[in-house]
């Protein structure tokens, strides 16, 4: 099992990266938008243990997280969001359509979208018979889009080895999901589906990983889909430039409080008397991803004479 | 129009103000979307409407535009003249089905018996958000039969076009530009002063917006300021261009333009939309088949060269037309002729 | 509370109906493809009962029995079908594009389609504060498409006045139902939209009506939206023309001889010891549909010159 | 070839062989989509196939055409080259998503890294089943960047074409003909003759179908076998028509076509797809831009009329090119010039 000490690591990490992106986007160095992860860290670091390589993962605009939880090359991904040759997709795709065909990991931009393409993987394990599963990421919002049910059923159905994480952080957008949802939880409603379900706290690493394990070995061994719901919160605007009116100036600061799941798995290690400097943990995590930023913004962006390159493969 | 000069709203409040009058005239307009109640829309284009006409009017939607597309249709079936608001142009993917199936075609498959005064509002255009945010599909829509397509560029038209379109009995598509949902009234080359009354701008229109003899520019949407920007550049050159503005593509006004090129005799379509199978060359197409193909010594199209856009700002300059690229568009024409 | 033979009599006239319009389409009279749903009419008939002028009803491709149930008048409906200038729509829409505006009756040929129209209409309601219903018909395969989680999320979240029917005739042309449904049953899943289900055998009017009575009294009274799942069997093929070589002779003689509605019911209104002449009934119905047909053959269709009217109001 | 004309398959039947030797050579081939295994598809073309490669790689699916059509963007990602069958063009409003933002742009969006071999078959054009089931819809397809569009219009074409399509390594559009896939090869006019060995046809090409002096049809699926028997129609009044049969939307073989131009200076367009913001404006467009203005004598369009397909027979025939109508759109042509 992993130490929940492990668990802050890889968080430090997380949250590195996506302050290095906030740092260049507030520089004017990111065109376009960016939607960040942080405060969602629980999730993505829960869900390391259980991934494997062969595993693959598909994701949504908040996606940097998960690939780097998958296994994606920081360097290569933080390139991309900074639009550079050297990034993943050679600066074309941009911070909402990261591909990783090494490490079976992909993203989308448009909401609900993530789901049938992590299933096409899952309908490939299933028939060559391989252990593995494809993994689909929804926000809340995105579990009320068409193609959650389509995909689950089909799942359930035919027993795929598909698992559903929903990072449920209480808003698309401007939109609580309390508003728009016919039940108390997402989770429920595996039962429709013939799947289990499972809600959890999505700012406990340790209860992520809990459940994201079980999941996975229960699509693993053949029996089919499985829900996650995390519940978490997102600190940030929904993107970078959002004027986050929606949610009240208490709200969010008692959000950053008591919902940190740097600072609340940082007390559990603490409380535990974990020796460890865990100052030092966050500062190389830090360094780690100034590095990258520094080492990106030395390198060359795409040329406007190459506009037209990579629409066709012949 | 006291009041018009000394107000300097952003186009996004322009069209809130539309919707408003048009929600106070009539108590049949509604709007359902994401993020158009409580906040009021992400590009601010119903503020204050929720506020006002009460949460059953103005509706927070969960993502679930197929649901609430159909909806709209139901809702205009039952008597109303709801606005379905697609956040961007990109996500009609996921609820085409209910624009082209079912809002476009039941006027004429109900033999008239039925009309569909929907609205489908939507942005469009490109301000750096790569291949799934960025797309016009003014084409797109237009291609498929039954619904009026409408795509204002100066804030009067915001205005007034919204207010025509609300009292459509035709379905009928706006697509707001991204960009130009916070840009400043005063800021625009064409149509700044927006009065504060309500009126409205007929839908199938066209604007000459720049007269000119050598060449007609013909073109919508943020394309017309970026077309104003570069006419004022040729002008120094001695090219002397007409700047036209569609305002939409059905109906497709060819009156305004075939009298430009009766003139003129060279064409320049301009648009931000993929080149291929839309909008260019459908006008190109109009004007030879209305004029006859010798009437006119020079035709080009300045349009998206056929791929998604990209994310890097280089090569998304590299794709779009602007201000310069149109420049150089109108003079590699004069220099040929 | 109507009675066994009043639901006998409107089954009576369905599919006297649909058989009328078998005869015309088997003389070549009906241009393209006719769907009929003989051997389905106690789900129609079970409705009649709770249907009032102001709900609102949206159907299939399969629709003509719902818009008889829902008070669409059968000269009208018949002569759209044949393509009529007197039909419904001026025999521009065909018998998979109905609409009747008076009733607030309509339908569309997509899948999944009908029932985010029929959320529109329940909507409706609920703004008004009316105790009318949005129905929404689906077959089993349209309860797969993702527009039918769409709609009762919706509806659930708000407590629309919503009503699911689905006809469940065990394929989807082809597909068997259960090759592809993660669940025993469809009906079940309205638990995760908060909402009752019931599931229940389609050949008997009286089990319909009971369940469609409960829905829509759960409905109107503001409770928001219930599932009625009625199997039942199709006689014909999925279209006229279908080969339907996915279903074994065995398997339609013993469907036609064990599960048809009207001789179901006529059993039972014979053990009953009803007096009534049934095959009188059976054969005024025959004869009513039949005038009706003859009339339809008289009455013009649709001028070529006028295939651009109406296509815009202005 | 020796068997080649004792063969007498329906177009069908052409396309199952197809895709059966092209599932033999490449075990990366799958077909998933509605009735394609059991019964072969409604309209046949994959018949017999799940017999012979199993109920996994042909694969029935529910009516989830969002979830099965990004299915195949998954397993292509995953190293497959699906097939995704939607049953009717006209259904594409419920799962274009994932076919124009995610098959059709991860290419280019991933800079290249990633490529899409994947195919979309479906049928379009008209059997009689009105405004919902009969659409084209070639010109949708083919506005959005990134995918290949491919319209055969005969036997030896459908088997060509799709051996093409599943050795492609770009996502395609393909799109059979409704009223084409019962019909017999030894009917056709052109392409009756299908040789029982794989063969491919190579995408974006164009074919003369029919030489001639006078003018220039250019077309595409169905209305090949139309325009042919209009030429020679036309031919007893000393009409005598070149044909093309465009045998695809992207890439398009202008240069086919204005070789062809070059020769007569008057084209002809027909296409049963919607007139406006489409297929046959795109080609007037670049012909123009292509010859320059004045090198067409003549240019006329003949295609839908921007209606949805109507129910009624007659209604149907008046909006949609047949033999009769498109001898008689040229006629208008001889006349004028
Ligand atoms: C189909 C579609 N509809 C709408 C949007 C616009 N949009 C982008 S993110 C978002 C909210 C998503 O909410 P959620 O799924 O909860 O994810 P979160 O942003 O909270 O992580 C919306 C509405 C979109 N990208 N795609
Ligand atoms: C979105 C969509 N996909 C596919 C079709 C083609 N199609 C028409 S009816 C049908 C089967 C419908 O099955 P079901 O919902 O069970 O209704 P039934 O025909 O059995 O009454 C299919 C696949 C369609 N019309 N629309
Ligand atoms: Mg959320
Ligand atoms: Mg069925």
């Amino acid at each position: 099992m992993t130490s929940l000490f492990e668990h802050f690591k890889a968080m430090a990490r997380l949250r590195a990266f996506d302050e290095a992106c906030l740092d260049g986007f507030h520089k004017g160095e990111i065109h376009g938008e960016l939607h960040t992860g942080i405060g969602q860290e629980a999730i993505a670091a829960g869900m390391i243990p259980s991934l494997e390589a062969g595993d693959a993962l598909v994701s949504t605009h908040r996606n940097h997280m998960h690939g780097l939880a998958k296994g994606v090359d920081a360097h290569a991904l933080m390139a991309e969001i900074f639009h550079r040759e050297t990034g993943l997709c050679r600066g074309r795709g941009g911070h909402m359509h990261p591909f990783d065909l090494g490490q079976n990991f992909s993203a989308t931009g448009i909401v609900g979208a993530s789901l049938p393409v992590a299933l096409g993987y899952a309908y490939a394990f299933w028939m060559e018979g391989r252990a593995n599963v494809g993994i689909g990421i929804t926000g809340d919002g995105g579990a009320n889009a068409g193609a959650f049910h389509e995909c689950l059923n089909i799942a359930g159905a035919w027993k795929l080895p598909f698992v559903v994480v929903v990072e449920n952080n209480a808003y698309a957008i401007s939109v609580p999901i309390r508003h728009v949802l016919a039940t108390p939880t997402i989770a429920e409603r595996a039962a429709a589906y013939g799947a289990p379900g499972w809600r959890v706290d999505g700012t406990d690493p340790e209860a992520v990983a809990e459940a994201f394990a079980r999941a996975m070995e229960h699509a693993r061994a053949g029996r089919g889909p499985a829900i996650v719901e995390a519940t978490c919160q997102r600190f940030q605007g929904h993107y970078e430039g959002d004027h986050d009116s929606y949610r009240s100036r208490d709200e969010k600061r008692r959000m950053k409080a008591e919902h940190d799941p740097l600072a609340i798995t940082r007390r559990k290690l603490v409380a535990a008397g974990d020796a460890t400097d865990l100052d030092a943990i966050l500062a190389a995590a830090k360094a780690e991803m100034a590095g990258i930023l520094e080492r990106v913004r030395g390198e060359p962006r795409p040329d406007a004479a190459d506009a037209l390159r990579y629409r066709f493969a012949s | 129009m006291a009041t018009a000069n000394i107000r300097n709203l952003n186009c996004s409040q322009v069209i809130a103000e539309a919707i408003g009058l048009e929600m106070e005239r009539d108590p049949r307009i509604l709007v359902l979307g994401e993020d158009v109640g409580r906040i009021g829309g992400v590009f601010g284009a119903t503020r204050g409407l929720q506020e006002r006409f009460g949460d059953k009017r103005v509706r927070d939607m969960p993502i679930s535009e197929m649901a609430f597309t159909g909806m709209g249709v139901g809702l205009a079936l039952a008597g109303y003249r709801p606005i379905i608001e697609i956040m961007f142009a990109d996500f009609v993917g996921v609820c085409l089905e209910q624009v082209y199936n079912a809002m476009a075609k039941i006027p004429y498959m109900s033999g008239g018996t039925v009309r569909m005064p929907m609205v489908v509002k939507t942005a469009g255009g490109c301000i750096g958000s790569a291949a799934q945010h960025s797309q016009c599909l003014w084409g797109l829509f237009a291609h498929l039969p039954g619904m009026k397509v409408v795509v204002p560029g100066n804030p009067y038209d915001y205005k007034g076009l919204m207010a025509s379109a609300l009292t459509s009995d035709d379905p009928v598509v706006y697509i707001e530009h991204q960009s130009q949902m916070g840009k400043k009234a005063t800021t625009f080359r064409a149509g700044a002063v927006v009065p504060a009354e309500r009126y409205t701008v007929p839908i199938g229109q066209a604007a000459v917006v720049r007269s000119g003899r050598d060449l007609t520019i013909v073109t919508l949407s943020a394309c017309v300021e970026h077309a104003l920007e570069a006419a004022e550049t040729l002008a120094g050159e001695g090219i002397d261009a007409e700047v036209i503005d569609l305002r939409g593509l059905v109906p497709l006004d060819m009156a305004t333009v075939c009298a430009s090129l009766a003139r003129t005799s060279r064409l320049l379509v301009v648009d931000e939309d993929y080149v291929s199978f839309g909008l260019s060359g459908e006008i190109v197409a109009r004007a030879v088949e209305e004029l006859g193909p010798t009437a006119l010594r020079q035709v080009a199209r300045h349009a998206n060269p056929d791929v998604p856009v990209p994310a890097a700002a280089a090569l998304e300059q590299a794709v779009l037309p602007g201000p310069a690229s149109i420049a150089a568009a109108a003079r590699r024409m004069a220099a040929r002729s």
